[in-house]
């Protein structure tokens, strides 16, 4: 079988997503011999040249250089799958979206003339087709690997969870925390796939795989102004590393 | 299914714990409710001390909280954790297609303080599962039930409504109901014989029966739930284009926790992970019906509405479940209630619906 | 005659930068060592946030290192709130961050270091002629990773912890299963310790000042005054007022320097020159049974301090795992008041500095957060211009390699150096 | 290994060969494992790629002797799509057959009117192929098939057999035809009315998108089927074929037991309302 050509790319980001690739150390030698990263700054010196058969691409759009390469990597791979909610919602840079960026540029830079940026973080998919998507801040090695591995079996489109962190919380055997403790926890409104982390730590789920499918945040929004939680911080909830998301903004507009 | 064997027997509350002591010293993993975390969870306990006591649960719907007290209901597992458990790996295939099922232990659990509900629970998943699923089956046959009678129901209990408590009447080992420093005892099966045969117990006097009636039928009008069940199944099915559950979805966030924490809830996903080595493992999973991806198909989707969906779970509790098993799904627990993190009412669904007219 | 060394793409460093060399006349003639990672604004954002948020929205400044994000925005938090961290919940922040140390030092040894010193573009060609090591090295990164996991829920980003703690107790029955892979992380720590000290090590001679944390009783991690080879010994809070920042114009991060004092390094050689004494005597056997000790002033062998650091690490938390306690209470709470509040912890590539102003509600006003990476980033020219001789004798591809090397020395990670709301301070000082 | 783990545990088949039905439909003939009963018109097996997943596909065909059964898939789904990287002598996982089929036997010495829409025609051909068999068993037979193109059109190889059955009729059409299509065009469900055959004496079978059996059945009861002589094959989320996963169900009908094939009488309180 012909060696899948893959390339990882970054853009706006943290470098975390990609770095999953590496912290798969019981596969990754495995993994090369059945895919091969053709480019991977982080790992390799060697760059092969495009077509490439999957790019996986990190990171939010948020420069105009950005933009362009986007659009090169577009053309030059057959799928294109976003790693991570910066790739998939805009991420954690998408917080200057909510500000004046040219305040910020101030806030930040003593010569913010120098400083191109684009007036919004946004994710891959609002300039190019994103063929595919993987959640998650970061997002879960496992589920990488169990991308990948499916992808080789031809199988399109990789299934991964969709359906709410909750039903894997409970799965994991996790009391909710928002009805034992009154914690407030977006786990209700989030995309599973993480194992339910947070609830499993103690804490409410901050939402980093974005919204589910067919989620409803208004109904949790509403629940949370019942149990008296500050809008303040109701806002500050929805508004973390999926703030762009479309379903969570709608959320975050309400107390803007 | 069996029934009392003894009657009423009359001992100490203490004689519990030598109750416990046996279980243990002939060898069953005795599970029970012990508090972790602010919370009663079902584990695995080696002492009577672990059991949980001096607590009492407050439950309301979306609300949960332990406080001191002396009679305590449940948290939000049931015996489906460990009858059907929420993972369970059906089979792994070898990169050249050798299937193998694993091997899985089976052991002999006793069930400590069970309260009549999760009884029932465990009585419904019989219809369900015995004679198809093995592992629970074999799981089921090692099994002791040693069922504590509810004196006190809970805020969202509705079990007298469901005909499954507050007293259980049959499918226990042994039933016991605490009555300040007394301890009601009814055995239901041989091995509950024997296992009353380890306490000290005097046939029941009219003094203690009479309060032992009285506690039940104190007990029994709380867990209602403002319906009936004859006729329910037809009641419901005639309406089942009320607009009421579009209405109560306004509420649902679609997150299928009443699906999880419900006793009896066992539709299954399966996942499929294939691994780096070439084999492959294909997994059972819990499922909800509330879950978007439930009725999706390639190209489709059977209930895209989460009113649709929500629908189906009452439905399925109240009258497909008795035309699918002769038994109704829903055992009164409560849990679906007080676990929806925005607090949905079954009860209060039902009842709207029963009120409505036929699209009401 | 010039030559011109261009790399548009620094590979093997954790994100986005590029390097330019001109050589004239057989002399180094310009270094920029750029950095075209796109801004992100940290700590503009951070304004208005929660301080109990701020770990978490920190990590995310790196993926390689978020523990160091979440322990330097913890602690400078928790001086204002006044929140003192009992020793047991300072030990699992320790076993923790060791964690990482060995997560990101394995890393960088094995697969962005080691392949320069043999020759090879990356560790997946050098793992054919290597496979035993880069296995082990694998191994040992894993369980690494797997102490983050066990602690944190997950090595990248973890979630339980938070300023005063952490958001539950962990329970030794967590903890102690790490205990069953500690035998071979053991092994594999020393051997690759072994087998880094046998690399061949370019020759690099600079008289720099090495700055680090300086342990009290222990190796420093979490706390520390700031000490240098040269005589600095400051308290953390005041390391700010010391600083001297520069820009370059063709790079988007700053630049720092030691007021009166020049351009200084941060990271596992300053570290392990600063703190020789509190490594493990096993760590120092092995390194001195090579021929090696303390201190280094190449910084090629950085790599060194990184795998003796390593080792350190895994000893050091086959200890703090083995007599584990847990903590009473996970965290301390603190008082919310206004107040401002600055910590230093030793990130796996050197110091990382935060300091926080937030009001009487507990909501950030202002932030500041100086990486590693943007404190040695002149250092790193530095060298090239030092290399100049031998650059100018390489052809342009060894050239070109041994300039690579000399910047993944210093472990880079341009993610973080992009932070750089210091040059607010810098010109408009506030009073 | 307990009934269970036997009932969702697959079998090792092997792919006998594989036919391109149309762009994007293609016939796999496996041959049964050992032990396994012969389906019959109308049943479905479960079919797994290694490390994929399963997917409920109706028997399209079968050979008696040589124990092949044909299993047309269309490729929409995840699963369904790796099935076009299987070929001949690849190995999958087969369980079956499932549920109750088409009632020939109810049938027996009655007219028969197939209506079926798109993929709906596989499950319908081994009714066609019985009759075809044992032409003096049954009365008319009319073949009612509806395809959105030309081009998707399925088995149009053998639309030649199925007219010459005696007695049978065999009407195509396709909602958007393309150059050079003669035939019919317009939703098959036009096709009913125009079907000549004294409903007290027939019996109706009806397999295609949800949508299209609803149309059909209006048409029928129109022409004065009754319900009990109407047959409906549904389609739902399906996992183990055997009444546990509960995907399936419609209103209280396990599809996969029940079913697929239902009277409508017996599903009619159900199948009229909206996201059962």
């Amino acid at each position: 079988m012909r060696k899948l050509k893959v390339a990882v790319y970054k853009f706006s980001s943290c470098d975390g997503c990609q770095l999953q690739f590496l912290n798969l150390e019981d596969e990754l030698l495995q993994l090369s011999d059945l895919i091969e990263f053709a480019l991977f700054y982080e790992a390799r010196r060697f760059v092969g040249s495009g077509p490439y058969d999957v790019a996986f691409v990190e990171g939010s759009i948020s420069t105009p250089h950005e933009v362009e390469l986007i659009k090169k990597v577009r053309e030059e791979s057959k799928v294109l799958v976003a790693i991570g909610a910066c790739a998939t919602s805009g991420g954690i840079q998408a917080l200057r979206n909510w500000a004046d960026a040219e305040e910020y540029k101030r806030y930040v830079y003593p010569r913010p003339e120098w400083v191109e940026v684009l007036r919004y973080a946004e994710p891959p998919s609002k300039y190019v087709k994103v063929d595919y998507e993987i959640r998650g801040c970061p997002v879960s090695k496992d589920q990488l690997l169990s991308f990948v591995l499916q992808l080789l079996k031809g199988k399109t489109p990789p299934t991964l969870p969709v359906d709410s962190v909750c039903v894997e919380c409970k799965r994991r055997g996790n009391v909710c925390v928002l009805v034992a403790k009154g914690i407030p926890c977006l786990g209700p409104v989030t995309m599973g796939g993480c194992g339910a982390l947070c609830p499993s730590y103690g804490r409410g789920c901050y939402g980093c795989y974005g919204p589910m499918i067919d989620p409803k945040p208004d109904a949790l929004n509403a629940r949370f102004k019942e149990l008296n939680i500050k809008p303040k911080e109701i806002q500050l909830l929805f508004k973390q590393f999926t703030n762009w998301s479309k379903e969570f903004r709608k959320v975050v507009e309400e107390y803007e | 299914m069996w029934v009392s064997l003894t009657g009423l027997y009359v001992g100490r509350v203490d004689s519990l714990r030598v109750l416990f002591d046996e279980l243990r010293r002939s060898g069953y993993f005795v599970v029970g409710y012990r508090v972790v975390d602010g919370v009663l969870r079902l584990g695995e306990l080696s002492s009577f001390d672990e059991l949980a006591q001096g607590v009492e649960d407050v439950q309301g719907p979306g609300r949960y909280s332990l406080i001191s007290g002396s009679f305590y209901r449940h948290g939000p597992d049931s015996p489906k954790k460990f009858l059907y458990p929420p993972y369970l790996t059906l089979f792994k295939v070898s990169s050249g297609w050798d299937v193998v099922v694993p091997v899985r232990e089976v052991r002999r659990l006793a069930f400590f303080g069970l309260k009549p509900c999760d009884l029932a629970s465990i009585k419904v998943l019989d219809r369900v599962l015995l004679g198809v699923d093995d592992y629970y089956e074999s799981l089921r046959k090692n099994m002791v039930l040693i069922v504590e009678n509810c004196t006190t129901p809970g805020n969202t209990c509705f079990c007298s409504t469901m005909n499954t408590g507050p007293r259980a009447r049959d499918s226990f080992d042994l039933a016991y109901t605490r009555l300040g420093d007394k301890l009601v005892l009814e055995a239901g099966s041989v091995l509950g014989l024997k296992l009353l045969n380890v306490l000290e117990v005097e046939p029941i006097d009219d003094a203690t029966y009479e309060r032992f009636e009285a506690t039940m039928r104190n007990a029994s009008e709380k867990a209602r739930a403002g319906f009936e069940l004859n006729g329910l199944p037809e009641e419901l099915e005639l309406r089942i284009e009320s607009k009421v559950y579009e209405k109560v979805t306004e509420k649902c966030l679609g997150c299928a926790n009443c699906n999880m924490v419900c006793p009896t809830c066992f539709c299954f996903d399966v996942l499929d992970v294939p691994l780096i080595d070439g084999s492959a493992e294909r997994v059972r999973v819990w499922d909800g019906c509330l879950n978007f991806t439930y009725g999706q198909v390639a190209g489709g989707h059977f209930r895209p509405d989460l009113w649709a969906r929500y629908r189906h779970f009452v439905l399925h509790k109240f009258a497909y479940w008795v035309k699918q098993f002769g038994t109704f799904g829903c055992v009164g627990c409560g849990r679906c209630i007080t676990w929806c993190p925005t607090g949905i009412d079954l009860r209060e669904t039902v009842r709207s619906v029963l009120r409505g007219g036929k699209s009401g | 005659m010039s030559k011109v060394i261009k790399v548009d793409y620094l590979a093997r460093v954790e994100g986005e930068g590029n390097l330019f060399v001109e050589l004239s006349d057989g002399r180094v003639s310009r270094v920029e060592v750029g950095i075209f990672e796109a801004p992100r604004f940290f700590e503009a954002f951070l304004r208005g946030r929660k301080y109990y948020e701020v770990p978490d929205i920190t990590a995310r400044i790196c993926g390689i290192c978020p523990i160091a994000y979440i322990m330097s925005s913890s602690r400078a938090l928790e001086k204002i709130l006044g929140a003192e961290v009992p020793e047991e919940v300072r030990k699992l922040r320790r076993i923790v961050y060791l964690g990482e140390w060995i997560e990101s030092h394995v890393l960088h040894i094995l697969m962005l270091h080691a392949p320069d010193f043999l020759g090879y573009e990356s560790v997946l060609s050098m793992a054919r002629d290597y496979p035993d090591i880069v296995r082990k090295g694998m191994k040992l990164k894993g369980w690494g990773n797997q102490v983050i996991s066990v602690v944190g829920g997950r090595s990248v980003h973890p979630v339980s912890c938070r300023v005063g703690g952490f958001h539950r107790i962990i329970r030794r029955d967590e903890l102690l299963p790490l205990l069953k892979g500690l035998g071979q992380a053991r092994d594999y720590a020393r051997e690759l310790l072994e087998w880094v000290l046998k690399l061949p090590m370019p020759d690099l001679k600079r008289d720099v000042e090495l700055v680090s944390l300086r342990g009290v009783g222990e190796y420093p991690i979490l706390e520390g005054r700031v000490v240098s080879n040269k005589g600095l010994n400051v308290p953390e809070d005041v390391f700010e007022n010391i600083l001297v920042v520069e820009q370059a114009k063709y790079s988007t991060s700053l630049r720092y320097a030691l007021k009166d004092r020049g351009h200084y390094v941060v990271g596992p050689l300053a570290r392990y020159n600063n703190n020789y004494d509190l490594l493990d005597p096993e760590v120092r056997g092995v390194v001195e049974s090579y021929g090696y000790g303390a201190p280094l002033h190449n910084s090629f062998q950085s790599i060194i301090a990184r795998a003796a650091e390593v080792y350190h690490a895994v000893l050091e938390l086959e200890e703090l795992i083995s007599n584990y306690r847990e903590p009473q209470q996970p965290y301390v709470e603190g008082v919310v008041r206004r107040g401002v509040g600055a910590a230093i912890t030793e990130a796996p590539r050197g110091m990382l500095y935060h300091r926080y102003e937030i009001n009487e509600r507990g909501y950030v006003i202002n932030a500041n957060i100086i990486p590693p990476t943007s404190q040695n980033l002149a250092s790193i020219e530095e060298d090239l211009l030092a290399l100049s001789d031998k650059l100018a004798t390489l052809n342009l591809e060894e050239a070109q390699w041994l300039a690579e090397q000399t910047i993944r020395n210093y472990d880079p990670c341009i993610s973080c150096a992009t932070h750089f709301l210091k040059i607010r301070y810098v010109t408009h000082p506030k009073p | 290994m307990g009934k269970y783990m036997t009932a969702l545990t697959p079998l090792k088949a092997t792919i006998t060969r594989v036919r391109t039905e149309s762009w994007n439909v293609r016939t796999y003939y496996v041959r049964l494992p050992e032990g396994v009963e012969l389906p019959k018109p109308g049943q479905f097996n479960m079919l797994y790629v290694h490390g994929v997943g399963e997917v409920p596909i109706s028997v399209s065909d079968l050979d008696v002797e040589s124990r092949v059964v044909a299993h047309t898939v269309r490729f929409v789904g995840s699963v369904t799509k790796t099935f076009e990287l299987l070929k001949e002598g690849d190995v999958i996982g087969f369980r079956g057959p499932y549920g109750i089929g088409w009632p020939m036997d109810v049938v027996t010495g009655k007219n028969i009117v197939l209506v079926a829409g798109g993929i709906g025609l596989p499950p319908l051909r081994p009714v066609i192929r019985e009759v075809a068999k044992n032409r003096g068993m049954y009365g008319k037979l009319i073949i009612l098939y509806g395809a959105r193109t030309p081009e998707d059109l399925m088995f149009s190889y053998e639309y030649g057999d199925y007219e010459s059955i005696p007695n049978t009729e065999f009407y195509v059409t396709v909602d958007r035809p393309s150059d050079g299509w003669r035939g019919n065009v317009g939703v098959v469900t036009n096709l009913i009315k125009h079907v000549d055959v004294n409903p007290s004496d027939s019996y109706a079978f009806v397999c295609g998108p949800e949508i299209m059996m609803r149309f059909a059945v209006q048409e029928l009861l129109k022409k004065g089927f009754k319900t009990n002589k109407i047959f409906l094959s549904l389609e739902r989320r399906m996992k183990c074929g055997v009444g546990l996963c509960g995907h399936c169900q419609m209103g209280p009908y396990f599809v996969c037991k029940h079913g697929p094939v239902f009277p409508l009488w017996f599903i009619s309180r159900y199948f009229w309302v909206d996201q059962i």
